[in-house]
Parts: structure tokens; C-alpha cells; sequence
């Protein structure tokens, strides 16, 4: 399998604060990779380099080398960042849609990267929310307020929201921890579905979670990574005490 | 696969840049003429500020002299204002937050202290005028004026405290609670404690309000021109700010009295701002000392 | 003992919860006690009336017609009515031109005599006097003149409170130059107060957002009457200058004036709504691609939309109820708004203006109240919308 | 479909394809043994390394389904009865292959005779037909179907319990052939105990699809039918 993300030797700095320390993965292509531990252990910073979300906040300093399809994302102009962002989908924690219509919502990332055919869009949202599995319950009223869907349904809309735009990778920051079980469920299937055509990394504090959908597993502890494994061999016989210590919940 | 624009990326680039020229542009626009207001009043009337203009009785026709009766007046009125309005605005604002029910009532007095906060000050003026000066009979003196000034003040002073009292957190109330305290003694010795640097802020900022209100009083308390100082509550007197207004639109000399118009409204300025500075430095004093515990 | 004390002390606080609450009622029945009574009660001063000759056929008498009648501008009855006669005007100030004393009697006790006998021999007379002084005789009668109504009241096009004999009170322009100062006051704030907050919320960095809150803080504050003086020696003069106009004070200049007050209260509203957008929301933006801008114009103003509207109607319900600055700026002509480079007059202007002069419980005085009860109406139902949009965008 | 469901259809598929092999092994010792053919004999004893790997391979798709999907109620009875149902057949495997052992070790036909007698050959028959039926049973989850194997399983035990006499008969009719009729006799053992492992499969079915625990019980229930 293609190596689709690489890092090398990854530092992150918030102020003093050293979030990560010297991280090294490679992610394979079309593979669903999940990154676990406890709260503060960096799992999140480091799913936000991926698509440079950590430039927005104040004091950040970031070494090592982080490559996407082999190019270092960190190395690329101010103007390329919009392009990256594009190859590279997110998805948040809580379902976070915008104030407009669940049509307007999917086809947002297409109308601010300048498209304008029409046709084109509408064939683009109608593919998203199909492959977010959302179609059937909400072609008929695509004009509604995307507010007026339920939790799970807004956490889908969003997925099909990033996926609009055609990303190769998609990040998901606990996608699933605001909604209820059924929900999850959804979400988890549509997360298997998905990974025939995307590179997948999803932050998760449930650890089912993360057994259940990858094919990878980064168990992240104090800013290092701790083991990077395939998900069967950290699940079934981790390398690392500390992992071990963890996924059986006898952490503390 | 979708194809994006090529130069989509330096368009959208070039359109931020200008909207947020636009937009910064704006605002320092708005920051300068803001400030050539302040600048404008502040470098003529500041000249006329001196010992005697504010010491001394208004003379030949308000053209010469001091401001003193405006000054004493206006503080005759604030003090009196909130001498009324701050016990009855606190305890209303604990009615709110502490004791009112969730319902009919509270959303009654809710409703009503917010729509008090929204009436415009020349209806308080009114009010005051048929009520007090007329129906009570107390005449245009300083007792109706400081009434109508405390009604004024009042939903600011409800609303403070409300939010103040909203602020403490429950834990503080429960644990108190928990150690057999009554509800009274609750919020005596645990919630107001907390909540008082707020709504003494709360205070503070009223009384800059109440010293700048100029409609409310134009017929229940202010004298056009009386160079004597008040003696009873019952007496007219003149006020700061309805002596800017009357020496820069109806004085007997408008342009000889400028200068004392801008030597007033300095005052008036001054009175806001060191109110506001002085509200700050109670609020981070305070948020010190609690941070310290 | 300690008991007793409690429940007093409980006791007072809620009396002065519920005080709080009355005293708005108490506002409104003052207010519309005195202004109600104004609506269904003759414009011409009590005890007095309009009389004509019995064979004048005019069957009433508007106020509007009265002081056309008084103004000389309509100078024969066959303008009103089919009654050939000019007009000729009686009023008490005539009597010594037209009558000796003795005629008149020591105490005015042949008044009622002369004056008919007079109307009987000038058909065309129209005379004022008080119905005291004037008993009914065959050859004269009383025109009824009709009671104020509500509707008259707020569609009249004039307003001549002091007017003589009859007060013709139309709040029509008043209300039209409220609302026309107000509203293009917004109309400049809005944009303006909106970019502002834009740039403080998003754009600024912390240090300038530092030092810009607190003197958006201190503006606020700065009393109503010494911005209205420096409309007063700045405004006025400049827009005098730059239309080259009589007077300048104007509707453009109390606009003006208007929505510089008015920025500090829609900056800090509407910055607060841009701030209520969530992070993950703009995140959400920012990673499909859009740039700060169009995340800031798509997605966060949507966001905000219900705030900054509550910011705009709060703003319009304090421009409405301004008092002291528009007073001190636009002229207070109470005309018709026909242009921006015209003197208006508001409602709250011609309380504060007009009140003093009023005697205590007349008609004018009443009027007033009437006034006063409008402008706590149109506040009314901005906090109410207000609250509305507000209510509504926390359900969302 | 769901995740799981086709993560338990390949793990139901693979369990199916154990179960034909295990069939197949013991139609062809039936073969084996009525045309006493050697060859085949020894091919079912290398067909029983690749039971063993089947076996392996399942038992850790079970683990790895366990581990990775936490699964609960009908999933969690269903990887738990795989993993039993897979070391059953395992079993019927290892037991096959033993039964070929004793046709491979001898160089001359077993006496027909002998075999009829003891009623080997039935039993053989009844002990696929019962492995066969489990497998329908358990492919079409139908537990009346599973039942069945108990009254084959009776007939099992009836047979085996009158072994011992009847292989005294025999010993004493063909005393030349007295090892024939001892390896005769252990094979009915073994066949036997093909009946066992069949009963606790249709155990592990009815767990499976009823949720209800009849180990044990066997007693009343045989009462019952």
C-alpha cells in the first residue's frame, strides 16, 4: 500500500508547552487509521496539523517534517494552504453546521473554492450526501434549515460537507463523542464505507470506537506516541506496557 | 473528479485583503472621530477650567463666572438618586435572581425591569413631572428631580446586581446550604459577598449615567438660571448638564457663553470618565483579591 | 426573634422586587391617563365656542378650517359651504373698536346683545368667545367643532398646539421626523457600527482590541447633551457650510449626530453576537477551503444575523427615544419632512421643547402625554422584538 | 450491510466450508472403509493438517471479532458458538482421521461380517447424517433440525452399549480375526464419541438462535421428546 501521510520527527509547541514530541507514522493509503489516549495527550494537535488548523492559534511552533503525498505541507506558500485544506477534509467533535440550508451547508466548500456551474454543484451535493448516506432522508427538503436535522443527521450532513469537495484524506476529531449510541453506530458504519476512497484519521476517546473502525491504531500518551500498530495487534497483544495499561482501562 | 478554478486561491486572497483594509479602515475612522469629539470639547474647555470657574456663581447673564450652583446641584441629585435607587435596585435585583419563583411572577418583574431599561428618558421626565411635581405636589425641586433620576437608575442598578448574583456560582449557595445556613444568611454572608465588586461597578457606572441625564430633569428639577445654592430638597437647582444645554441654545449671549459651555461639558466628560476608570480599577482590584483567595 | 427579622427582611425584598415591577405599570397609567383623556376632548379651549349667524348653513368646523378661517385664508363662507358672505372675524380684542362702554355695560352685561345684534346685521361674522359671555339668542348659534380623534391625531399633517382659537394638533411630520432621523441614522451606524465590529472580533489583534473596547466603553457613556453641543459647534456649521443652506440645522445633521451615538452601543451588541459564532463552526469554514473573509461573510454574519438585528432595533428604539442631542440639532420645525437638508422636529424634541410652556393639565399639556404614551408605545415594541429576535436565536 | 453482519457472514461462510471439509472427510472414510481403500485412507489422514490450520485460522478470526467489535447478545452467541462449533468439528476431524488410521494399518479388507454384525456401518451413517444435519441446522438456524441428532444420537449410544457383547461374539465366531473385531469395536468407540461432539454442537445451535442453555439438561429434555 501507497504511504499516503508521513511524519518525521514531529514537534509542536504551544508557547512553552511541548504538545508533541517527535512523532514518526506513516499512514497508508485508504486505510482508516484511529489515534487514542487520554485528554492533553496531543492526539487531537497532531490530527490538526494535517490540514495546518493549528496556524489559527497564537504561538505555535511546529518542527519535523510532515509529508502528504509526499510533499512537506509545512513547507508550501501561504496561498497553497487553501489547496491543501481542499485535499484535506474535517470533521469536528460536535455536529457544527452552518446557518443555511442543508443544500447550501454540502455545497459551501464548492461555492468558496469557485465553482459556479450549477449543475455541477447539484450533481456534487447529491454524490456527498449519498456517500454520507444521508440522501434518502433528506432529498425532499434540502431548502430546510440544516438546524432542523436531528444530531446524528448534522454530524452526517457535515461529513458530507467535507466530502463535497472531493478531499483524498479525511480527518475526524472525535466524530461521534456528542451523539447518542444509534447515531455513533451510523457514523461508524458510514466510517467503514468510507475508507475504500478515502485516507481516514479519526481522533477518538472511545476505545471500541477505535477498535471497531481501524485498520490502524496510534495510542498517544503525554505528547509521545506510545505505539503505532495495526489496530488487531494493539487490541489483541500491544507491544507497550503503557498501551496495554490503557486499552484494558487499568490506566492511572 | 471536480477541477477548482486555477486562480480561485489568489482571488479569494485578494478580496480578504481589501475587505479587511475596508473593514480596518472604518474603524479607525470611527476611533478618530470619536476621539476628535473628545479632543474638540477637551482642548477649548479645558482652558476654562480653573479654581474660580469652578468655585464661583454664574454672572452677567451667565457669560462670566463659575458653574458652582450646576455642580453642587447635579451632585445634590445624584447623591439623593442614588441614595433611593441603589437599596431598592439591589434588593429588586435578589427578588429576581434569589427569591422569584420560575414563572408567572418573575417573568412579570422581568419583563417590566427590562422594559423600564428601554423607556426613553424624556418619558421618565414626564412621568416624574405629572407624578411628583404635580400629583405629590413636591414642585420642580430636587426631590422630584432625584426621584425621576432614581426610576432611571434603577433598571441599570436591577440589572447589575441580577447578573452579578447570576455570576456566583450554585456550589456556593449548596455548600452554605449544606452547612444548615438559611437562605437569608445565604445570601448575606456567601452570594452578596461574591457578587458586591460587580455591583458596586454597577453603582459606579449609574451614577456616571444619572450625572449626565439632562431630559429627565428639564421639568422636575431645573432652574434656568439661579446663582444661589440650593437649601432644602424642596428647592430648584440648576444641574451640569441642563446648563450646557441652555448656555449653548437659548443663553442670553450664545457666543459669549461659549466658552463656558465647553468648560461644562469637560466637566461632564471628565465626571464619565473618571467614572469608568474608576469602575475599572474596582472590578480588576476586586477580581485581584478573589483570585488571590 | 431572629425569625421575625428574616422574614421581614424577606419581606422587604420582595415589596421592593414587586415595587420595581409596578412602577412601569406606574408610568403607564400616568402617561395614559393624561394622554387618553387628550383623545375625544374639544381643540377649542373649555368654556369657550365658535358662533355664527342662524342662516349660516356651515354645520361644523375642523381645527384645520378654524385657523384657515383665522389665518384669513379662507375669507368667504362660499369656500366651506354655499353661504355667500365674506368673513368677517369677532373676537373679544374687537369689541372696543366696534362697541362704546356704555354699550357694552359697566360689567360687560350687554356683550351678549351687541354681539348678536352684530352677527345679525354682518351674516358673514364668525366670533370666539367664552359661552359664559355669550348667551344663545335667536340670531346666533354654535358651530360644533369635532373632538380630536385618534386617528386625526396621528395622520394630522399640522401641528399648532398653541394655535388660537382651536389647537390643531397633528402628529403626522412629528412622527415622520422621528422616524426619518432614526432610521438614516441606522442606516449610516449600521454599516459602519457592523464593519467596526467585524474588525474588533476578527480582525484585531488583542493588544488593539485592548485598547479599543474601553473607549467604545467610555463613549457610550458621554451624556446625550454634550454630544448634542458638539452637533451643536461642529455638525451644524459643517453641513450649513457644505449645502450652503440657511440654517443648519437640519434632519441630516440629527442623523449624523445620531449614529455617531448610536456606534458604541452597535459595535459592542453586534461584536457580542459575532462572538457568540462557535470556534468549531469558522474551524469548519477555514478547512473547506474558504478564506478568513469569506468564513467572516458566509458563515459567522449568518450566525450572528439575529444579534446584529436585535442591534439595529435597540439602536433604532434609543435613536427614537433620544432627546437632548436631536433637541439641540435639527431645527424643531414641525413641518412635514420633505428633504434631508430641512429642519425636523421629533416627538421626544417636542415634548422636551414644548412641555414647559404647556399649562398644567390643558389641552396642550394632555397632548403632550399623548406624545409621551407613542414614544413608550414604539419602545415597547422594539424591546419586544428585540427580545423576539434574541429568543429566537437561542433556540437555533 | 452493517459491519458486523459481514464480519459475521465470512465468519459463518468460513465455519460452513470447516464444516464441508469435515463432511467430506468422513463421507470418504465411509468409503474408505467399505472398499477398504487404503489410498484414500491416507489422504484423509493429510487432509486432517489442513482441519487443523481451518481450525487455527477460525479460532482467530473469532479473537479478532471479539477484540476489534466487542460484540454483545445474538453477535456475542453467535463468535461464542463459532469458537465452540470449531473446535467440535475440529474434533469430528481428529476422530475421522483415527478412524482411517485403523484402515490404513491393515493390509486386508475388514470382514464384512464383523463390521454388519457390530453395526459399525450404520453407525458411521448415522454419525454423518447427523454432522450433515447440524450443518443445515445450523446454515438455515433451524433447531428443530438440530434436534433431531438427539434420537440419532440415542441409536449411537444403543449401539455402542451392546459393542462390547457383540464383539465377544465375534471374537469367539472369527477367533482369526480377533484384532479386526478389537479394532471394529474402537472404532465404534470413536464413531460414538462423533455423536457426542454432534450433540454438543446442536447444544451450541440452539444457544445460538434460542438463547437458551440446554447442556446439562439433557435428561429432562429427552424426557420431553
Amino acid at each position: 500500500m501507497r504511504t499516503k501521510i508521513e511524519t518525521n520527527n514531529v514537534h509542536l509547541h504551544y508557547g512553552d508547552f511541548h504538545a508533541l514530541k517527535g512523532i514518526n507514522m506513516q499512514i497508508p493509503e485508504r486505510t482508516v487509521t484511529a489515534l487514542i489516549g487520554p485528554s492533553g495527550c496531543g492526539k487531537s494537535s497532531y490530527l490538526r496539523l494535517f490540514n495546518r488548523m493549528n496556524d489559527l492559534i497564537d504561538g505555535v511552533r511546529i518542527d519535523g517534517k510532515i509529508l502528504i503525498d509526499n510533499t512537506d505541507i509545512y513547507a508550501i506558500p501561504q496561498s497553497e494552504v487553501d489547496r491543501l485544506r481542499r485535499k484535506v477534509g474535517m470533521v469536528f467533535q460536535k455536529p457544527n453546521p452552518f446557518p443555511k440550508t442543508i443544500f447550501e451547508n454540502v455545497a459551501y466548500g464548492l461555492r468558496v473554492n469557485g465553482l459556479k456551474d450549477k449543475k455541477l454543484i447539484e450533481g456534487q451535493v447529491e454524490k456527498a450526501l449519498r456517500q454520507a448516506a444521508l440522501w434518502e432522508e433528506v432529498k425532499d427538503k434540502l431548502k430546510k434549515s440544516a438546524f432542523e436535522l436531528s444530531g446524528g443527521q448534522q454530524q452526517r450532513l457535515c461529513i458530507a460537507r467535507a466530502m463535497a469537495i472531493e478531499p483524498s484524506i479525511l480527518l475526524m476529531d472525535e466524530p461521534a463523542s456528542a451523539l447518542d449510541p444509534i447515531s455513533t453506530g451510523k457514523i461508524e458504519e458510514l466510517i467503514y464505507e468510507l475508507k475504500s476512497n478515502f485516507t481516514i484519521i479519526i481522533v477518538t476517546h472511545n476505545m471500541q470506537q477505535a477498535s471497531r473502525v481501524s485498520d490502524y491504531t496510534g495510542f498517544f500518551l503525554l505528547g509521545e506516541l506510545i505505539e503505532f500498530d495495526e489496530t488487531k495487534k494493539i487490541f489483541r497483544n500491544p507491544e507497550k506496557q503503557q498501551t496495554e495499561n490503557y486499552i484494558t482501562g487499568r490506566f492511572g | 473528479m471536480i477541477s477548482f478554478p486555477t486562480q480561485v486561491d489568489r482571488k479569494k486572497r485578494f478580496h480578504q485583503a481589501i475587505a479587511f483594509w475596508i473593514a480596518r479602515i472604518i474603524s479607525y475612522s470611527i476611533l478618530l472621530i470619536l476621539f476628535f469629539i473628545l479632543f474638540f470639547i477637551l482642548k477649548r474647555g479645558i482652558g476654562v477650567i480653573n479654581w474660580e470657574f469652578l468655585t464661583a456663581m454664574p454672572s452677567d447673564g451667565m457669560t462670566k463666572g463659575g458653574i458652582l450652583p450646576a455642580i453642587v446641584g447635579t451632585l445634590y441629585l445624584v447623591l439623593m438618586s442614588m441614595v433611593i435607587a441603589f437599596p431598592v435596585g439591589v434588593l429588586s435585583g435578589i427578588y429576581v435572581n434569589e427569591y422569584a419563583k420560575e414563572g408567572a411572577i418573575k417573568q412579570f418583574v422581568k419583563m417590566m425591569t427590562n422594559n423600564l431599561a428601554g423607556v426613553p428618558s424624556i418619558v421618565f421626565g414626564l412621568f416624574g413631572m405629572a407624578l411628583f411635581v404635580n400629583r405629590l405636589g413636591f414642585g420642580a425641586s430636587i426631590l422630584a428631580g432625584s426621584l425621576t433620576l432614581a426610576l432611571l437608575a434603577l433598571p441599570l442598578i436591577i440589572r447589575t446586581t441580577e447578573e452579578s448574583l447570576k455570576a456566583v456560582d450554585d456550589t456556593f449557595r449548596h455548600a452554605s446550604y449544606a452547612l444548615g445556613a438559611g437562605k437569608l444568611r445565604t445570601i448575606r454572608k456567601v452570594v452578596l459577598p461574591i457578587a458586591f465588586p460587580n455591583i458596586i461597578t454597577g453603582l459606579i457606572l449609574g451614577i456616571g449615567r444619572v450625572s449626565g441625564e439632562t431630559a429627565p430633569i428639564l421639568f422636575t428639577v431645573a432652574a434656568y438660571f439661579l446663582p444661589k445654592l440650593p437649601h432644602s430638597v424642596f428647592d430648584q437647582a440648576m444641574a451640569l448638564p441642563y446648563h450646557l444645554y441652555v448656555i449653548s441654545t437659548s443663553g442670553t449671549n450664545i457666543q459669549a457663553s461659549r466658552p463656558i459651555a465647553y468648560g461644562t461639558a469637560v466637566i461632564l466628560i471628565l465626571i464619565v470618565l473618571g467614572m469608568n476608570l474608576l469602575a475599572n480599577f474596582v472590578r480588576s482590584h476586586y477580581s485581584r483579591k478573589v483570585k488571590m483567595k | 426573634m431572629g425569625r421575625l427579622v428574616e422574614r421581614s427582611a424577606e419581606g422587604l425584598i420582595k415589596a421592593c422586587g414587586f415595587a420595581s415591577a409596578l412602577i412601569v405599570l406606574l408610568i403607564v397609567f400616568f402617561l395614559f391617563k393624561e394622554g387618553i383623556s387628550f383623545l375625544n376632548s374639544s381643540p377649542v379651549e373649555d368654556h369657550y365656542a365658535l358662533f355664527v349667524h342662524s342662516g349660516n348653513p356651515v354645520t361644523q368646523l375642523d381645527e384645520g378650517q378654524i385657523k384657515d378661517l383665522f389665518d384669513k385664508k379662507i375669507t368667504n363662507w362660499n369656500q366651506l359651504t354655499n353661504y355667500e358672505y365674506p368673513v368677517v372675524l369677532l373676537t373679544a380684542g374687537d369689541l372696543e373698536r366696534l362697541f362704546t362702554p356704555e354699550q357694552l355695560g359697566k360689567n360687560l352685561e350687554y356683550l351678549n346683545a351687541c354681539v348678536a345684534h352684530y352677527i345679525d346685521t354682518v351674516p358673514g361674522t364668525l366670533a370666539y368667545f367664552s359661552e359664559r359671555q355669550l348667551g344663545l339668542s335667536p340670531a346666533i348659534r354654535i358651530v360644533p367643532v369635532p373632538n380630536i380623534s385618534l386617528w386625526k391625531f396621528l395622520s394630522g399633517r399640522q401641528w399648532f398646539p398653541t394655535a388660537q382659537p382651536a389647537a390643531i394638533m397633528g402628529t403626522l411630520p412629528l412622527i415622520l421626523g422621528t422616524l426619518l432621523v432614526s432610521l438614516l441614522a441606522i442606516l449610516i451606524a449600521l454599516p459602519l457600527g457592523l464593519a467596526a465590529a467585524i474588525y474588533l472580533a476578527e480582525i484585531a489583534d488583542p493588544r488593539m482590541r485592548n485598547i479599543l473596547k474601553p473607549v467604545i466603553e467610555l463613549l457610550s457613556g458621554i451624556p446625550s447633551v454634550v454630544y448634542g453641543f458638539f452637533g451643536l459647534v461642529v455638525i451644524v456649521p459643517f453641513i450649513q457650510n457644505l449645502f450652503g443652506l440657511p440654517v443648519g440645522e437640519t434632519a441630516l445633521a440629527g442623523s449624523f449626530l445620531l449614529a455617531i451615538m448610536a456606534l458604541p452601543t452597535i459595535i459592542t451588541v453586534s461584536e457580542d453576537a459575532i462572538r457568540t459564532c462557535p470556534i468549531a463552526v469558522k474551524e469548519a469554514s477555514l478547512a473547506l477551503g474558504a478564506s478568513h473573509w469569506q468564513t467572516i461573510f458566509r458563515v459567522i454574519l449568518p450566525y450572528a444575523s439575529s444579534g446584529i438585528t436585535a442591534a439595529a432595533i435597540l439602536g433604532i428604539g434609543r435613536a427614537v427615544g433620544e432627546t437632548m442631542a436631536v433637541l439641540m440639532v435639527t431645527g424643531n420645525a414641525a413641518l412635514m419632512p420633505t428633504s434631508l437638508t430641512q429642519p425636523v422636529r421629533t416627538i421626544p424634541a417636542t415634548i422636551a421643547a414644548e412641555l414647559g410652556e404647556a399649562s398644567f393639565g390643558g389641552l396642550h399639556f394632555k397632548a403632550l402625554f399623548a406624545l409621551g404614551c407613542l414614544l413608550f408605545l414604539i419602545t415597547l415594541v422594539t424591546n419586544l422584538l428585540v427580545e423576539r429576535t434574541t429568543s429566537k436565536s437561542r433556540k437555533s | 450491510m452493517l459491519h458486523v453482519e459481514s464480519e459475521i457472514q465470512e465468519l459463518k461462510d468460513r465455519l460452513i466450508a470447516m464444516w464441508d471439509l469435515v463432511i467430506k472427510q468422513l463421507d470418504k472414510t465411509q468409503q474408505a472403509l467399505e472398499g477398504h481403500d487404503r489410498d484414500l485412507a491416507l489422504e484423509i489422514q493429510a487432509t486432517e493438517r489442513r482441519i487443523n490450520a481451518f481450525e487455527l485460522t477460525i479460532d482467530r478470526s473469532c479473537e479478532d471479532f471479539i477484540a476489534l467489535l466487542q460484540p454483545v447478545a445474538s453477535d456475542l452467541r453467535f463468535v461464542l458458538t463459532a469458537l465452540k462449533i470449531n473446535t467440535n468439528l475440529e474434533r469430528i476431524g481428529d476422530i475421522a482421521c483415527g478412524i482411517s488410521e485403523f484402515i490404513s494399518d491393515h493390509d486386508t479388507e475388514f470382514n464384512r461380517e464383523i463390521i454388519k454384525h457390530m453395526e459399525a456401518d450404520r453407525m458411521l451413517t448415522l454419525s454423518i447424517e447427523m454432522v450433515k444435519n447440524l450443518r443445515e441446522a445450523y446454515l438455515l438456524e433451524n433447531t428443530a433440525k438440530a434436534r433431531t441428532v438427539y434420537k440419532r444420537d440415542r441409536m449411537l449410544d444403543k449401539i455402542n452399549s451392546v459393542a462390547s457383547f457383540r464383539a465377544v461374539d465375534c471374537l469367539e465366531k472369527y477367533p482369526d480375526q480377533k484384532r479386526q473385531t478389537l479394532h471394529v469395536l474402537s472404532m465404534i468407540r470413536k464413531i460414538e464419541r462423533i455423536g457426542d461432539q454432534a450433540k454438543n454442537i446442536a447444544e451450541e445451535i440452539i444457544f445460538y438462535i434460542e438463547a437458551k442453555v440446554i447442556k446439562h439438561k439433557r435428561k429432562e429434555k429427552d424426557k420431553e421428546e
